[in-house]
């Protein structure tokens, strides 16, 4: 592994994930309770909680409460590994609740498509009976995280297929059509404040809600990443370029995914 | 004391499942999967069932590409290991082998669906899902607004299925059941049914569940019928048991990727298995022995005395 | 890791106790009451509080009769081995040593009202209470009609205590507490407050917590602090730790019959005792001896190991 | 104790409250799932299961479910030898969702006044300010179980000043004002199934749902009775004697009313 990984200022040999786990941990704030799912954000969870964040607290919508990194790393929340010394073990409705009740601080979501408000489609592309009619698995607690939590972090492939004019259905609400929709539609609270893809991160503008480019990945040119934006996204005036992953964070990121499943570093 | 509500398994489905019924599974999502009654109620050949779950992982998978599904009720279908779930897919895309209903629920609206039905009411209300396009459904979803401060919920239409399965660590003769770990909505599915079938890795005598009341999940009268099943939630995992066959959910995906494929996983896994302890069997005793937990986490105990 | 919330009780009344504030006590039930942090609270003279319990028990009647109550939220107060409460019923029927406002509740809409709270809706829903008395108070419940069905509901107003105190056998110095046996409604009226004071037989480290994760009952975000109260519930039980004083209580009801005994009972338990090391010395060591447990009946460990 | 217990044939030795557990503890079938309590109720319920209902389950709302009489005696229900080998230890909120749900067969109250259709007062005698207002506990969970349990026990001393024409407030409502008042105040099951006094048993009309006596404890007239009611008591054409208890009841409720606490035997 040393190998792979070269000396400060040089340009690091990492993979666009690992750098999408390492954006997503420095959105978490030490103390916060996150909500937190599988995949990388857990990865950019245990990358926090190691670096600027030890404090924080997971949630797994199963029923976990953790404060530690599981002994061992694992595919699923309902691994056994999950529960050995966790802090709390329960029922998914009581981890709801605090999630509705604004206890959560943070919550992460994937999705199949979104569109320039940050609103998210995990159910179908398109609609029965038309072409090209694909069913996704559905939402999950997606929805529940995207209506109910503090903040929530957006993290996808960045695929013109995938970032649409329009969604064809909106599982986990964004912005809605921009401005104050989410409070017109009844949400109590929260909205997506980042969309970290494979390409760059994406934020939202205070007052129309729509996303901008707001740093581009190293090696990336804000051109490509609008190429692969089905809307005209805008870019922000002073874009940046994305924090690369340092070599202590590589580490930790591949401690907790020594097989590369969600990160690929070993085929990279 | 009570009779003894032990049978076997395929006595349990043939006794408790009917074709048309609706059915909650998976409750506890990615853990405790009833794996061993589903598959007997595919080999039984039950048809137009309903299937209620949160996440329901590949066993919902596995009852829609056998042709016994009607309906899913449910906030997920997929593999958790692996993402789609085919069967899933070729049902509602092309209706093969026949097309199904799905009612879009998030994981918390099918979890307070079912505790609202466990607590006898006809509705919960949340403040989650608005400007969603899952609130759309009238059926699931109404408006309704807080007769003290005004503010607008959502609520959310009772579930109660005719019959919840849960496997569970041990349980007595009775269905006294403890579970231990995460439970998702496994005790609001089963208090919302009208019958419980349990699936167990041990059954232990009553003084083994009085040993620890914190423990128990399921108490008896909500209880229809047990039966012992270890190694019944593989290839989900069972806390205090085994892990989760992560490879399993991964072999799935590619054996079901299409019709012929999963044609042959079906005589493989399910039809050409009688029971559990042929699929033990099958699946070999390496795999399991690989599955067994090796670092145990032993529980502190406490006083329940007086 | 997070930092140290333990402080010393009369610290923790100080910081996080306010004139007028709503306080949650006794919801475990007839156990695990806090009695020492409301001795506390009467020693430093808080006024004008709204009291919230299901059956609170005779705490609420000594923070009643020590004029620190302006409204009670309960379902039932009294003294739970005698019965009446008379500083409670001198406060209503007499304005003595204050008149206080009483909203009645039955056990489950108060249940209901902090589940609510819990959950960050405005209101919950019941079919209980119908055709009650209780049920005209339209500040706290309104008839409700399924928007599915048609049939009638009763929604009941959330309730979000300022702060709910919870006596608890262990917990960490973050607050994260061991809770065993019966918790009433415990574990919502924690997640319905703004802040949470844990007092706790024991501290142990988080190791202790991590080792049995489904003993958890309360999670430390929602802990503003923790104090170290050994005996802290008496003259109440704390299950695993020491049995319910029943001759307390009926010497309780005695003492506080007439105002001038109430009087003296207040100078001799509340005032005349600076803090809970001076109340177990005044209880003498025979009767503490007496009232710990002496039939151990300890829980069988289970795995939470991989 | 056995001096005390005469042979069979002949007049027992027993107080009120001990032929009232015995003949509560009949009302329970065996199977059944019963909100118990304290005092009498829990005697009945055990002297149940120790004779007819070795299969009934008790429930108490503090959150614990026995099938077994605890180790020892207990005053409260929060007792920790009430957990003692229980079969589940919960919150309140699980004990009343099986309530609601319509799972138990059989509650127990009491009540300080009560009226010809069962409608019984624990909160409050007159009202504020009027001479003679007392203030009482309250409903702790009386109203709930009078409201949803399948069938409602009520336990009462029989005393004029408690048996009234009407109640000064309904905490748990019985039949209302009679007939079918119930399902039009929305409640969707139950009311009292028998009034269990000092001195008889009442049971309730099934058209007008109106209380009238039909059974007379030993020793007592139908005029007694009338006397001490404060409306006009209809009587049972065919009205019985109440059965008293056995000297095998009388053994197990003094078995677990040892200092006779509850049943006052040891100062009959």
């Amino acid at each position: 592994m040393n190998a792979s990984v070269s000396e400060a200022n040089v340009v690091l040999d990492y993979t666009p994930q690992e750098l999408m786990v390492a954006a997503a941990a420095r959105e978490i704030a030490d103390g916060e309770l996150v909500f937190v799912g599988m995949r990388l954000p857990l990865l950019a969870f245990l990358l926090a909680k190691r670096s600027h964040a030890p404090s924080a607290l997971g949630l797994f919508e199963n029923g976990v409460i953790r404060d530690t990194a599981a002994p061992r790393a694992f595919m699923t929340m309902g691994d056994p590994v999950n529960l050995t010394y966790a802090l709390k073990c329960t029922e998914m409705k009581e981890i709801m609740a605090y999630l509705q009740r604004g206890r959560v601080n943070l919550g992460f979501v994937g999705g199949a498509e979104i569109d320039r408000f940050g609103n998210l489609n995990t159910s179908m592309i398109g609609r029965p009976g038309e072409d090209g009619f694909v069913r996704l698995p559905g939402s999950g607690g997606g929805s529940d995280i995207a209506c109910l939590a503090q903040r929530l972090l957006i993290i996808m492939a960045h695929q013109k297929r995938r970032f649409k004019e329009k969604v064809s259905y909106i599982t986990s609400p964004g912005y809605g059509d921009g401005g104050s929709w989410r409070t017109g539609a009844g949400l109590i609270r929260g909205g997506p404040k980042a969309v970290i893809t494979t390409m760059g991160i994406l934020r939202f503008d205070p007052e129309t809600r729509e996303a901008y480019l707001d740093s581009i990945h190293p090696g990336v040119t804000a051109d490509e990443v609008k190429a692969n934006t089905g809307w005209d996204l805008k870019v922000s005036t002073d874009v940046s370029v994305t924090r690369a992953p340092t070599e202590a964070e590589l580490a930790v990121i591949r401690e907790y995914d020594p097989q590369g499943h969600w990160t690929g570093w070993r085929k990279r | 004391m009570g009779a003894s509500k032990i049978i076997p398994l395929d006595e349990a489905i043939r006794q408790l499942t009917t074709d048309g019924m609706s059915l909650a599974l998976g409750t506890a999502l990615e853990g405790m999967i009833p794996f061993a009654a589903g598959h007997e109620i595919i080999r039984q050949g039950k048809k137009d069932l309903t299937l209620i779950g949160p996440i329901s992982d590949i066993l919902f998978d596995q009852l829609i590409g056998a042709g016994s599904v009607a309906r899913v009720i449910a906030a997920w279908v997929g593999n958790v290991t692996s993402g789609a779930g085919y069967n899933f897919r070729r049902a509602v895309e092309q209706g093969h082998p026949r097309s199904i209903e799905v009612l879009d629920h998030s994981n918390y609206s099918l979890a307070l669906a079912l505790a609202a039905g466990a607590a006898g009411t006809e509705f919960a209300v949340t403040r989650s899902l608005f400007g969603s396009d899952i609130s759309l459904n009238q059926d699931i979803f109404r408006e309704l607004i807080c007769p003290f401060t005004g503010e607008r919920h959502l609520a959310v239409r009772a579930l109660r299925p005719d019959l919840t399965i849960l496997h569970v660590q041990r349980c007595d003769s009775r269905g006294n059941a403890h579970f231990w770990g995460s439970s998702g909505v496994s005790l609001d599915a089963a208090a919302a049914a009208d019958r419980v079938l349990l699936t167990t890795e041990e059954i232990v005598p009553t003084e083994f569940i009085r040993s620890d009341p914190s423990r128990t999940l399921i108490p008896e009268f909500l209880v229809s019928a047990v039966a012992l099943v270890p190694w019944g939630a593989h290839p989900s995992s069972v806390y205090g048991f085994y892990g989760h066959d992560d490879d399993y959910y991964i072999e799935y995906a590619q054996a079901t990727k299409d019709r012929t494929a999963a044609h042959a996983w079906y005589q493989e896994w399910v039809f050409g298995l009688p029971d559990r302890a042929a699929y033990l069997q099958h699946l070999d005793a390496a795999r399991l022995a690989r599955l067994r937990l090796t670092h145990p986490a032993l529980t502190i105990p406490v006083d329940f005395g007086y």
